[in-house]
C-alpha cells in the first residue's frame, strides 16, 4: 500500500485478515457463468467500456466506408441504399451505442470508487441494464448485416422514416435499438444518482465530492429527463408503422414537426450528456497533473449546473430551417449562445489551474490539451449557428458535419482517450506506453483537423449533408479526398491505441496505486481495485480525499465482512445513517433482459409481442424479486445484528 | 444436429430478411416479351394497335417476399388510379380487391395477366403503358390487400385519410375465384 | 484537523422514506414516468392545434360514466392504501396484510374499469391522430397501473410467505407510494382527456 | 478538371461566398465578422493555455487560492466572453430583420412542390390558363422580390439556394415560404438540404435571374402548349410518346398526356438540365436517361424504357421540339 491509501492504521495482519473475510465475500465466480451473474459494478463497468469501444468501432468502420464512397466525386464503391444504412448506422451507434453508453460506464466504474463505495446502488439492476444495453446493440447490427439497417438517419425524420416511406423492418430496428439504449441509459442514470446521494463515504458532503462524480450526477440527471423523449417518440414512431396510429401522418391530424420537436428536446441535450461526463474527466486529470485542486471549484460545479440546465433550451435551434415563428427562434438563439458562458468558464478555470503549477506533459494532459484546441473550433462554430440567419445559410451542410464532430470527437472522444491513458491503470494494473500514446495523440489530433476542417468550406461551397455521391463538377473533390485520408489518419491511431492495449496487457509496467499522484479516492485503493473497492471505507476529511488525509486516517468500521453489507448515508452532509444488504451474484438479471429482448424484438412483427412478452418479463421479473432460500437467510441475518 | 438445424433456421431468417428489405432498383430485364391476345379494347391514353405482354406463366412474381417493391406497388396502385375504380380494395366501379373473391385467379400470373391484357366489362389494359416490372410490383400489393402476403412484407398504413386498416393487418382469407362477373 | 473512526454497526439496517435505497429507486423511476406521461399530454396537446374542434368532426365525445367510476374508485382506494402505509411505519404485519389486500383489490377493480375506459373513448387508435394520442396517454398510464397491480400481489405473496423480511416493511411503503404516483397522475389524465375535449 | 468546374459554374454558382441578393449578403457579412472575432479569441485562448502550461513556475497551492489576480483574469475573460456573444446575438438580431421582412407587393409567387427526387415549379396566375408549369428551374426578373410557396408532396425536402438566401423545408401537410430578390443576372444552384431518400444527393435545382424583358417572354412561352409536330420523325416521337409507358407520368400540354406523377415537359427542350440538375440536356444524355434512369439515379422512380432504336430517336426529336 502506497502512502495515498486509505487504509487504516498499520496492523498489516489485521488488515491481511480483512482481506481474506472480505475477498471470500465480495469475490465473484470466474469463467463464463460467473461472467453471466456478475452484479459488481467494476466487471460491468469493465465490460460496458469494452462493449462500447467495440461499437465505437464498428461505427468508425461504418465512417471509414463513407469516407471511401466520398472520396472522389460519383464513386461508386456503394450505392445509395447501402450508403444511406451507413450513415443511419454510424450515427446511431456513435451518439446510442458508444457516447452515451461510454459516459454512462465510465460513471458505473469510476463514480462508486470515487464516493469510496463497495459497489453501484442496485448492482442486479445495473447488470440487467447493460445485457438490454448490449441486445440492443447486437439487434442495431444484426440488422445492418441483414440488410434491414436503419435508413433515415439517426434523427429518423418522419415521413422518411415513417410506414409508407420505409417500408420493410429498418426503422423498426431504429425504434426498438433506440427502446433498449433508452432503457440501460435511464437504469445507469437512476443507479448513478443513487449512489452518489446515499453511498459517499462518511465526510463527503456534497460540497467536497470530485468534479467527475458532479459531472456524472448532472448528466444523470439529464438523462432522467431528456431520454423519455425520445423512447416515446420512437414508441410512437413504432405504434404508426405497426398498428397504424395517426401521429405523423398530416392526412388524419398528425404533425411531422412533432417528431422533431420530441427528438430533438432529447437530442440537443444528448450532446451534453456525452459532453459533460467528458467535462469532469478532463477536471481530474488536470488536476491530477498540476497535482493542484481545480482552481474555482464551486464555479466549475455552478457551470456545470447551468450546462444541464441550459442544455434543455436548445432544441429548436436544430429546427431553424422549418420556418418556426422569429419571436421565439430569438429565444433559442439567446440560449444556445448563453450555453457558451459556463463552457468558456471551465476553460479559463482550467488555464488558472494550469497557470499556477507546473504541469506534468503526461499523455492523458496533451489529450487535454488537444481537447482545448478542438473544442473550442467546434464551440465557435456552435455559436455561428446559433444565429438563426447563419443556420438557415449551414444547416444540413458538411460545415455542420465539421462542427458536429469538432465537438464530439474533439470535446468528447479525445478527452475520453485522455482518460483511457489516466485510469487505463486504475483498472488493469498496468500503465500504457507514454511513447505510443503520444503517437496516438500526434496522429489523431492530425486526423481530426485534416478530417473536418476542410468540411466547414465544404459545406459553404455547398455540399450538403447525408449525398451518397456530389458531380464532378461541384469542384468539391479534393477537399474530400483530404477528409478521406485524416479518415484514414485517426483510424491509424485509433489502431495505435489498441496495440498499445494490447502490449500493455500483456507486458506493460505495473503502475502501482497512484501512478500519477490523483487527488480522489479511486487512487487510495490498489490496481485493480479488490472486489470490495476499499479495504476500509475511508471517512473523508476534505475536498481532495486523498491530499486532504489525515496522518490517522479515520475510516468506518463496524460494517458486517461476511456478507455485502454497505453503508448508506444521508444526502447533503454524507452521514452514516444505515446499513444495507447488496445482494450477491445472479442469473436474474440476464434473464430479465433476455425477456426484455423477447417483448421489444417480438414487437418490430407483431403487436402479440405486447402481452406474451409481458408475461415473460412478469415472469423474470417475480423471480428476480423472491429471495431464494440462501439470500433470504442472510437478510434475516443481517437484520437480526 | 439440432446446431444444424439451428444454423439453418439462422440463416434462413437471415436470408428472408435479406430478401424483404432489398430496394431493387435495376431487376434484369424480363423474358422477352410474347405477342399475347388482347381482351379489351379499354386502355389509357390514346389507342395503340398492340399490347406486348411477358409470358408470365414462365416468369415468378419477383416481389411477393419484398417489402419494398410491394410499397412501390401501393404508390403506383395509387398514382396509376386504380383506385378509381377498385377504390383501396372496397370496390367500386371495378370489383373489390380485399376480399377472398377473385374472378380470374389470385395467383401472381392471373392478376398480372389481368393488368397487362385488362378484362371484359371495363379493365383497361395496361399492357405496353406499364413496365412489367412496375406491373409485377402492383400485383404483389394487390395481394398484399386481402392478406396474401406475408405480414411483415406487406404495407402498413400510408400518409394519407384513414379509409380501412392497413395491409399488414389483413388476415389471410382463402382465396375462392367466384363465378363469371 | 483529526478525526476518529466512525463506527456504524449499531445503525439500522431497515429505514423508511428518503432514507431507503429502494425509495430512491421508486422516485427515480417515477420521474421518468411522470416525465413520459408528460410527454403524451404534449403531444396530444400538439396535436389537437391541427384540428378546428376536439374531438375532431364526426367523432363522439368520450363518455363519462366509466372514467368517473374509476377516478372515484381511485380516490376511494387511497383509504387502505394509507391505512397499509400506516401499519407498514408501524411493523404492523396483520394490519398491513390486511389493507395490502384491500388495496389489490381496489387496483383489480381499476384495472377491470380501465377496460371500460379505453371503450369510453369512442374512437379507435388508429382513426385519427386524436385517437392515437388519446389512446397511448391512457395506454401508457395502464400499463404502470398492470405493473403496480404486479408488484402488490408479489409483496403480498411475500408477506404472507415463510421468506417475511423486516425489509419488506419498507417495499410495502414503496409500493404505496407508487401507488400514490398513479392516481394522482390519472386526475390530470382523466380531466384532460376525458373532460378536456368539452371544454377545447 | 478544371474545364468541368468552368461547366458547372456556367449551370449554376453555389457558394455561400457568393451573395448575389440582400439576404445573402447579410447573412455573408455576419459570417465574416463571426469568423473574424473566432479567430482572435482562438489564438488568445490556445495562447494562454500553451503559456500557462509552458512558463515553469510553480506558484504554492494556498498563494493560487488566495491569488486574486488569478480570480480577476478568470472573471474578466468570463466577461468578455459575455460580451462577444452579446454582440453576436444583436448582430443576429438585426440581420434577422433585414432578412425577414416582408418582400412587399409586386412580388412574384412561385409555387414549388418537393418530389422525390426533383421540383415542381408553378408560376400560378388568377386565370388558370395562365398557369405555367416547370420543373427543376425557375427564372426570376433581377431586380424584383421573388416569394417561393414551398410545399411538399411526399417527405420532408428543403430548398437552399446558397448564393440568394438560407434554406427553408418544405414539409409535407405544411406550408411554407422564402423570398429573396436577385440583384445580379446569372444561373445559380439550388439543392436539396434535407435527408428525402435514395436520390437526395442528385436533387438540384437552377435559379435563372435575368433582365424582366427576358423573363416575361420566358414566362409566356412557358404557357404555350407544346406545338404540334410538323415533321414526320417527331410525329413518330410523339406517337411513341403517347403509346408507351411515358404518358402515364408525364404531361405535355396540348396533348392528351396530362399525367402530373413525373415533372411536366411540355417546354421540356429549354431546359438546361435534366434529371433534377444532374445531367446537362443533350439529346445523348436525355437517351441514357430514358433508357436507364437506374444507372444515372438509383432508386429514382423513372423505370428504365425498353425502346427500340427508331422509336428511342424518333421520341429524343420530339422532346427536342418542345421548347
Amino acid at each position: 500500500m502506497t502512502e495515498t491509501s486509505v487504509s487504516s492504521r498499520v496492523d498489516p495482519a489485521a488488515d491481511e485478515r480483512l482481506h481474506q473475510e472480505l475477498e471470500r465475500t465480495w469475490h465473484e465466480r470466474t469463467g463464463f457463468w460467473g461472467w453471466l451473474t456478475s452484479v459488481d459494478h467494476k466487471s460491468i463497468g469493465k465490460r460496458y467500456i469494452v462493449t462500447a469501444f467495440a461499437f465505437f468501432i464498428l461505427g468508425g468502420l461504418n465512417a471509414a466506408l463513407m469516407r471511401a464512397q466520398l472520396a472522389r466525386p460519383e464513386n461508386t464503391l456503394v450505392g445509395p441504399d447501402l450508403y444511406n444504412q451507413l450513415f443511419s448506422v454510424h450515427g446511431t451507434t456513435m451518439m446510442f451505442l458508444f457516447a452515451v453508453p461510454m459516459m454512462t460506464a465510465m460513471g458505473i466504474y469510476f463514480v462508486p470508487l470515487m464516493v469510496g463505495a463497495r459497489n453501484i446502488a442496485y448492482p442486479r439492476l445495473n447488470a440487467y441494464g447493460y445485457y438490454v444495453y448490449l441486445i440492443g446493440g447486437i439487434l442495431l447490427y444484426a440488422g445492418l448485416f441483414t440488410n434491414t439497417g436503419p435508413e433515415a438517419g439517426w434523427f429518423n425524420y418522419v415521413p422518411l422514416a415513417g410506414p409508407e416511406f420505409s417500408p420493410g423492418k429498418r426503422s423498426d430496428v431504429y425504434a426498438q435499438t433506440v427502446t433498449f439504449t433508452e432503457i440501460a441509459a435511464i437504469i445507469g442514470a437512476v443507479e448513478i444518482i443513487v449512489t452518489i446521494f446515499k453511498h459517499r463515504a462518511p465526510g463527503m458532503s456534497l460540497g467536497r465530492m470530485p468534479l467527475f462524480v458532479w459531472a456524472q450526477l448532472v448528466t444523470a440527471f439529464m438523462i432522467l429527463f431528456a431520454m423519455p423523449w425520445v423512447a416515446t417518440a420512437s414508441l410512437m414512431l413504432a405504434m404508426d408503422r405497426l398498428i397504424a396510429t395517426h401521429f405523423f401522418n398530416p392526412a388524419e391530424g398528425g404533425d411531422t414537426l412533432l417528431w422533431q420537436h420530441l427528438f430533438w428536446f432529447f437530442g440537443h441535450p444528448e450532446v451534453y450528456i456525452i459532453f459533460v461526463p467528458a467535462l469532469g474527466m478532463v477536471s481530474q486529470i488536470v488536476s491530477a497533473a498540476t497535482r493542484r485542486e481545480i482552481f474555482g471549484y464551486p464555479v466549475m460545479v455552478l457551470a456545470l449546473v447551468m450546462t444541464g440546465f441550459l442544455g434543455f433550451g436548445l432544441w429548436v435551434h436544430h429546427m431553424f430551417a422549418t420556418g418556426v415563428p422569429q419571436l421565439g427562434q430569438s429565444f433559442f438563439t439567446a440560449a444556445s449562445m448563453m450555453i457558451a458562458i459556463p463552457s468558456g468558464v471551465q476553460i479559463f478555470c482550467w488555464i488558472a489551474t494550469i497557470w499556477a503549477a507546473r504541469p506534468r506533459f503526461t499523455v492523458p494532459f496533451l489529450f487535454v490539451l488537444g481537447f482545448v484546441v478542438l473544442f473550442i473550433i467546434g464551440g465557435f462554430t456552435g455559436v455561428m449557428i446559433a444565429s438563426v440567419s447563419y443556420d438557415q445559410q449551414v444547416h444540413d451542410t458538411y460545415f455542420i458535419v465539421a462542427h458536429l464532430h469538432y465537438v464530439l470527437l474533439g470535446g468528447a472522444v479525445t478527452p475520453l482517450f485522455g482518460a483511457f491513458y489516466f485510469w487505463f491503470p486504475k483498472i488493469t494494473g498496468r500503465m500504457l506506453s507514454e511513447a505510443l500514446g503520444r503517437c496516438h495523440f500526434a496522429l489523431f489530433f492530425l486526423g481530426v483537423n485534416l478530417t473536418f476542417f476542410p468540411m466547414h468550406q465544404l459545406g459553404l461551397e455547398g455540399m450538403t449533408r447525408r449525398v451518397y455521391t456530389y458531380l464532378a463538377e461541384t469542384g468539391w473533390g479534393d477537399l474530400n479526398l483530404l477528409a478521406t485520408i485524416g479518415a484514414a489518419t485517426i483510424a491509424l491511431s485509433v489502431a495505435l491505441f489498441l496495440v498499445n492495449v494490447a502490449r500493455s496487457l500483456a507486458a506493460g509496467e505495473v503502475s502501482g496505486d497512484n501512478p500519477w499522484d490523483g487527488e480522489t479516492l479511486d487512487w487510495g485503493t490498489s490496481s485493480p481495485p479488490p472486489s470490495y473497492n476499499f479495504l476500509h471505507i475511508p471517512v473523508v476529511q476534505g475536498r481532495s480525499a486523498l491530499w486532504s488525509r489525515t496522518p490517522d486516517k479515520p475510516v468506518v468500521t463496524g460494517l458486517r465482512t461476511d456478507m455485502h453489507e454497505v453503508l448508506v448515508t444521508t444526502l447533503m452532509d454524507a452521514r452514516p445513517d444505515s446499513r444495507h444488504l447488496h445482494p450477491r451474484s445472479t442469473v436474474m438479471p440476464l434473464l430479465a433482459a433476455l425477456a426484455t429482448g423477447v417483448t421489444f424484438i417480438t414487437l418490430i412483427f407483431t403487436p402479440w409481442g405486447l402481452p406474451v412478452g409481458g408475461a415473460l418479463m412478469t415472469a423474470a421479473f417475480v423471480a428476480w424479486a423472491w429471495p431464494d432460500r440462501e439470500s433470504y437467510e442472510e437478510q434475516r441475518l443481517q437484520e437480526s445484528s | 444436429m439440432r446446431t444444424t438445424v439451428l444454423r439453418v433456421c439462422l440463416v434462413a431468417t437471415a436470408l428472408s430478411a435479406c430478401e424483404r428489405e432489398e430496394r431493387r432498383f435495376n431487376p434484369p430485364p424480363a423474358a422477352i416479351p410474347a405477342t399475347a391476345q388482347r381482351v379489351t379494347q379499354l386502355q389509357p391514353g390514346p389507342p395503340v394497335k398492340e399490347v406486348l405482354v411477358p409470358s408470365p406463366a414462365t416468369v415468378r412474381s419477383p416481389y411477393e417476399e419484398n417489402a419494398y417493391g410491394v410499397a412501390q406497388g401501393k404508390t403506383l396502385y395509387n398514382q396509376f388510379n386504380c383506385a378509381g375504380c377498385h377504390s383501396q380494395g372496397g370496390g367500386g366501379m371495378g370489383p373489390p380487391l380485399m376480399d377472398a373473391e377473385w374472378l380470374y385467379g389470385s395467383e401472381p400470373q392471373n392478376v398480372f395477366e389481368t393488368i397487362v391484357q385488362g378484362r371484359p366489362n371495363g379493365m383497361p389494359a395496361f399492357g405496353n403503358k406499364i413496365v412489367s416490372d412496375q406491373v409485377w410490383q402492383i400485383v404483389s400489393y394487390v395481394r398484399s390487400m386481402s392478406g396474401l402476403l406475408r405480414k411483415d412484407v406487406a404495407p402498413g398504413r400510408s400518409d394519407d385519410m384513414y379509409v380501412r386498416s392497413q395491409e399488414q393487418a389483413t388476415h389471410k382469407a382463402k382465396p375462392v375465384v367466384a363465378g363469371q362477373p | 484537523m483529526s478525526t476518529a473512526n466512525v463506527d456504524v454497526s449499531s445503525l439500522p439496517t431497515t429505514t423508511f422514506s428518503h432514507r431507503s435505497l429502494a425509495w430512491w429507486g421508486t422516485l427515480g423511476f417515477m420521474v421518468v414516468e411522470g416525465t413520459t406521461l408528460f410527454i403524451a399530454v404534449v403531444a396530444y396537446f400538439y396535436l389537437s392545434r391541427n384540428y378546428q374542434t376536439w374531438p375532431p368532426e364526426h367523432i363522439v365525445q368520450p363518455s363519462l360514466l366509466w372514467p368517473t367510476v374509476q377516478v372515484v374508485l381511485l380516490l376511494a382506494s387511497l383509504v387502505p392504501t394509507v391505512l397499509a402505509d400506516r401499519a407498514a411505519y408501524r411493523i404492523d404485519l396483520v394490519k398491513l396484510r390486511q389493507w395490502l389486500f384491500v388495496t389489490l383489490v381496489f387496483e383489480l377493480a381499476s384495472v377491470a374499469v380501465r377496460w371500460q375506459e379505453f371503450l369510453s373513448l369512442n374512437v379507435r387508435w388508429d382513426t385519427n391522430a386524436y385517437g392515437s394520442s388519446a389512446w397511448t396517454l391512457v395506454g401508457f398510464h395502464t400499463t404502470l397501473l398492470l405493473a403496480d397491480v404486479i408488484e402488490t400481489a408479489v409483496l403480498i405473496a411475500l408477506l404472507f410467505s415463510k421468506r417475511r423480511l423486516d425489509r419488506h416493511y419498507s417495499d410495502a411503503t414503496d409500493v404505496t407510494f407508487y401507488w400514490y404516483f398513479l392516481v394522482a397522475t390519472w386526475i390530470p389524465i382523466y380531466v384532460i382527456v376525458y373532460l378536456g375535449p368539452r371544454f377545447m | 478538371m478544371t474545364f468541368a468546374i468552368a461547366a458547372f459554374q456556367a449551370q449554376g454558382a453555389h457558394s455561400v461566398h457568393d451573395p448575389v441578393s440582400r439576404q445573402a449578403l447579410r447573412i455573408h457579412q455576419l459570417g465574416e465578422a463571426m469568423y473574424v472575432t473566432a479567430a482572435v479569441v482562438f489564438v488568445l485562448v490556445v495562447a494562454a493555455l500553451l503559456w500557462s502550461a509552458l512558463r515553469r513556475h510553480r506558484m504554492p497551492a494556498d498563494q493560487q487560492r488566495s491569488n486574486r489576480s488569478i480570480s480577476t483574469a478568470v472573471l474578466l475573460a468570463t466577461a468578455a466572453t459575455t460580451v462577444v456573444l452579446f454582440v453576436f446575438l444583436i448582430l443576429d438580431l438585426s440581420v434577422g430583420r433585414a432578412i425577414t421582412t416582408n418582400p412587399g407587393k409586386g412580388a412574384i409567387q412561385i409555387r414549388v412542390t418537393g418530389h422525390q427526387w426533383w421540383w415542381e415549379v408553378q408560376y400560378r396566375d388568377s386565370l388558370p390558363q395562365n398557369w405555367a408549369t416547370t420543373a427543376n428551374e425557375i427564372h426570376v426578373p433581377v431586380g424584383r422580390p421573388v416569394v417561393l410557396e414551398l410545399r411538399s408532396a411526399d417527405v420532408i425536402h428543403s430548398l437552399w439556394p446558397p448564393n440568394l438566401n438560407g434554406k427553408r423545408d418544405l414539409i409535407p401537410g405544411d406550408e411554407n415560404s422564402l423570398w429573396f430578390q436577385a440583384d445580379s443576372p446569372g444561373v445559380y444552384r439550388a439543392q436539396c438540404a434535407e435527408f428525402c431518400g435514395h436520390q437526395h444527393a442528385k436533387m438540384s435545382l437552377l435559379i435563372v435571374a435575368e433582365a424582366p424583358e427576358s423573363f416575361s417572354a420566358w414566362l409566356s412561352r412557358q404557357r404555350d402548349t407544346a406545338l404540334t409536330p410538323t415533321d414526320s420523325v417527331a410525329r413518330r416521337g410523339q406517337e411513341v410518346f403517347l403509346g408507351s409507358t411515358c404518358v402515364m407520368c408525364h404531361a405535355i400540354a396540348g396533348t392528351p398526356a396530362g399525367s402530373r406523377i413525373g415533372p411536366d415537359l411540355t417546354h421540356l427542350a429549354s431546359r438546361r438540365t435534366i434529371a433534377a440538375g444532374t445531367l446537362p440536356n443533350t439529346r445523348g444524355n436525355l437517351a441514357g436517361w430514358i433508357i436507364n434512369p437506374q444507372a444515372i439515379k438509383p432508386g429514382v422512380r423513372m423505370p428504365p424504357n425498353r425502346l427500340g432504336s427508331d422509336d428511342l430517336q424518333a421520341l429524343l426529336t420530339y422532346l427536342e421540339t418542345l421548347e
